[in-house]
């Protein structure tokens, strides 16, 4: 059983990630469509598209160096709040793996309380502003508490997935106070929050990577 | 017309190609910047937004306006890459003044870009341009950058033109966001090329009140009224937050969404001035057409700025730019 | 917006105090005049023509273009009595040039006005623009003037302002004419205030070429193609009977017919530019814009003429006009 | 019987024209906008409003006179092709009734052949090209033959209401060739021209003026 990621896992859980919002592109864009500007999607999925490539030639040791490589080709591709928020989030995993080659759940918490703290702050925005914090916030918790229940890495992120998707689910009752849908007040309730959307497959995607690994590590 | 992936692309190289003399694109660096420098160093200014809302900001680099334009994909905001190119490009060792409209991902990527920036030893200021009075003012965060966007670049140009400093050309700058207010409204949705349909569904009999650019619809839906209620909803609020009462002087804006026809804007600019005139009020200088839309909207946007005798005075001073052009 | 029957007076209403220095709004006399008079006196320009194709022409009176313009009622002709006022106060003592654009309507009534006026004992001179070459050659009673219009006026505007006679003015102009052709294309069909409809159904897939202004449909529909085929379709014909090939020098204008957003004309354009330049031809010039209209019509208007080197002079001089300002 | 207009009577048919085209203003733009741009309608009866407010107060004692003031009121009021081509007509017969007070169906003939000689002239059109001279020509056409059989004025203007009605119909069949429905060619077949639909009601009109006419010489 997996008990710590390194690069090539992380690697995994991205192209993982990468995949399954280019598959969501659309999806993503109808989504942002009812409370935005309908390109949510697109705007992900370039950032995802230009990560795969990247990935052809990339060769990281350290988890640190791998993250802000990832934040940065984000931050650089996407454009949009998204493309900065999610760079955000990366870099602050970088920051708290630095020299490092494996990170075990504690280490992979404490990434992810700085990388939604990152984003908050960026952002501007708390639980229930409806944005993508408003998945990755409760999948952070989760995680919080599976560190000390002393879960194992697979079944922290079964249960951080689960927070994430209900998270993610919760914005439709919520009115957006950033982002285009805030321009729209009270008639962006009833529609769930694209970023929401695609944190909730970032938290998710990263249970498939540990579930499927095939590193030495295993 | 074209396949998503290249529309922007496309319509930079069609803009560097008609106007080859005021500006570059320059591929690379995905920015707009101004063919060439000026002879005297002197401060830089530089702004960006998603695109499709044409011709804000590319359209406006040039003498006397912005020395580079960051252009994003349709409605995305500009990456950090490309707002440090700019601002390389637009540091001629005196600063550099980031006109931000104040939209998360503008803020965002402008403001990452900044940190790095000043770390690589380059002065950098930043405005943030909210006049979209359709939301109360208590709540700053959702008052959009619109037509005030334009006048910050027109007249911060021309003071960086005119050899002022950084923090001068940056209240002049503020100065001009403080004095404007902008409304918007608007009959439809664009359609964008990932979509390739309307954004929203709007009936036709009725129309959006507090409408922004990037496809944003209004936050109050209304029955189709006359013109005449048009210019109404336009002036109001901008009139009790500017005290039009008092401030008797103004350069007023008025610009089509995309497809609204020149036929309309005029008739429509017409009726506000009259409405103004009607209160003692004056619009010294009006600017009417297509100057920042949202892809094929059919709508406005009225922008209202208190025109005292120095921002007059460099806002008719010369400008050559693709989208504005006189004294030149 | 507003009721048919005030539509084109509030346009001109709000024209004129849009730019109060360069134009006026006759209302007695329904006729756009530029608001002084050049101290020299020199040849005048008048031109008119229906409502509804803004900013034709109203939007082109002013130093170095128009001394008058008569616009008619939407896709309406003017009548004598506008066009005889803006003959009379056009005319400084040298003579009038009448810009007609090959409209029976127009010829028709330009005519009456011109025998009207000899009589009166002020010189006339006419030119017919017909430069829209989607008829061929043989049928030149149906090529209609199009964006050629904007060069005569322009171009010839410049020449009366440096000082030419009726006669050369008259020259100039039809200079301008023969070494110039257009062809448009359109995807829909504009809504007039009187119909409040489309003139004509358009499937959504398809779009029609020879299109001209005032409401025309084209003659030839097709199923929608890439904006490279479009650009193909646009060049085609103009570069057979100017011949590009021996011709390599160009000015081009794109112009939207009144809905095209500025991203896809500037597309169009550039791929317009491009093709021309693979075939060793140069877009010396380019105009892009809402130009020429056919109120909301969603379509351009491609228009090329050969720029030799008096005529490229003449177009660059300055000009001052609501629509069209440079060098000044 | 009536034998001869004179002003009292030309001011009916104007005025009965001129109702009847406001009456038919919508269908008439309909028309156009099948074949043209959707305002001839607006047009005609832009000049048919103009025309009924200065019958208020216009006084003519000469037809020539008469028809002057009602060719210019045309000419300055209702523009695009169809004013200058109605206005034309008028100006055509005025000069054939100049200084007389009255006319008979000779001259009314001899009128209404320049009139439509001064369109065709004006408009450089013939017959079949789909305009308002194929109602116009068949009527002169048959007033012409009226003049020969000695017909009473009425009998003749039936006839000509007829021949015009007729000839409007059969621009159905044609292919423009003249004014904005040439530039569809062959698409503008299987539309009436609108400009020979208001030329019918013109003579129509007369017709009408004749048989209802209160006038002294009646
Ligand atoms: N200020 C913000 N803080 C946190 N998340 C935000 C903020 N603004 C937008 N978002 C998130 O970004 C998503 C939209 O991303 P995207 O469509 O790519 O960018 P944009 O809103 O600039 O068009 C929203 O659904 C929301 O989850
Ligand atoms: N050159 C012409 N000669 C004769 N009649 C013409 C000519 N051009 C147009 N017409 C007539 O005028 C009618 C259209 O009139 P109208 O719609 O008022 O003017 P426009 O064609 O300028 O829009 C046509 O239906 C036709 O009968
Ligand atoms: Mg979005
Ligand atoms: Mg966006
Ligand atoms: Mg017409
Ligand atoms: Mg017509």
């Amino acid at each position: 059983m997996t008990k710590e990621i390194n690069v090539p896992i992380a690697q995994d859980w991205l192209k993982e990630f990468c995949n399954a919002v280019i598959g969501l592109e659309d999806y993503l864009n109808e989504l942002d469509a009812a409370v935005g500007d309908g390109e949510h999607g697109s705007n992900i999925s370039t950032g995802a598209r230009t990560l795969l490539e990247e990935f052809k030639s990339s060769h990281h040791e350290e988890l640190g160096d791998f993250f802000e490589f990832v934040g940065m080709t984000i931050i650089n591709s996407v454009g949009g709040a998204s493309g900065a928020l999610y760079g955000t989030f990366f870099l602050r995993l970088s920051d708290i793996t630095a020299n490092k080659s494996s990170a075990d759940l504690a280490v992979i918490t404490d990434a992810f309380t700085s990388g939604l703290q990152g984003i908050m702050e960026l952002g501007g925005v708390k639980p229930g502003d409806k944005t993508l914090v408003d998945a990755l916030e409760p999948a952070v918790s989760s995680l919080v508490v599976s560190v000390k229940n002393s879960d194992d890495l697979l079944q922290a992120f079964s249960k951080a997935h689960y927070a994430a998707e209900f998270g993610c689910a919760a914005t439709a009752q919520m009115e957006a106070r950033k982002g285009r849908g805030s321009y729209q007040g009270q008639r962006s309730v009833g529609h769930i929050d694209p970023g929401a959307t695609s944190m909730a497959a970032l938290v998710r995607t990263f249970s498939q990577a540990i579930a499927t690994d095939r590193s030495p590590i295993a | 017309m074209n396949a998503p992936e290249v529309v922007v692309t496309e319509y930079l190289l069609g803009l560097e190609a008609a106007h080859p003399e005021v500006i570059e694109f320059n591929q690379e660096s995905r920015i707009i910047q101004r063919r060439s420098l000026p002879s005297q160093p002197k401060v830089g200014l530089i702004s960006g937004g998603g695109s499709g809302c044409e011709p804000m900001h590319s359209g406006y680099v040039g003498f006397g306006g912005l020395d580079a334009a960051c252009p994003g994909e349709i409605f995305t905001s500009p990456v950090p890459a490309q707002i440090m190119a700019a601002t390389q490009r637009a540091n001629m060792g005196r600063g550099v003044l980031y006109v931000i409209k104040n939209f998360g991902g503008e803020i965002m990527n402008f403001g990452l870009s900044a940190e790095i920036m000043k770390r690589k030893g380059i002065e950098i200021s930043k405005v943030v341009v909210n006049d979209d009075c359709s939301f109360p003012a208590d709540q700053l965060d959702r008052r959009r950058g619109l037509g005030a966007t334009i006048l910050v670049e027109k007249i911060a140009g021309a003071a960086a033109e005119r050899g002022d400093n950084l923090s001068q050309v940056t209240a002049i700058a503020k100065k001009v966001i403080a004095n404007s207010r902008s409304f918007g409204i608007a009959f439809n949705s664009c359609t964008t090329p990932k979509l390739g349909r309307p954004i929203f569904e709007m009936p036709e009999d009725e129309f959006d009140i507090g409408t922004g650019i990037g496809g944003d619809r209004g936050h109050l839906r209304s029955k189709m009224v006359s013109a005449d209620d048009i210019a109404d909803i336009l002036i109001k609020q901008p009139a009790l937050e500017l005290d039009f009462a008092s401030n008797k002087r103004l350069i007023v804006l008025l610009s089509g969404l995309g497809s609204t026809p020149s036929i309309e804007l005029y008739t429509l600019s017409g009726i506000i001035q009259k409405k103004l005139e009607s209160n003692g009020t004056l619009a010294v200088r009006t600017l009417v057409g297509n100057l920042i839309t949202s892809l094929d909207s059919f709508g406005v946007i009225a922008t209202f700025l208190i025109a005292d005798e120095e921002l007059l005075e460099l806002y008719d001073s010369p400008i050559n730019t693709p989208s504005l052009r006189w004294g030149r």
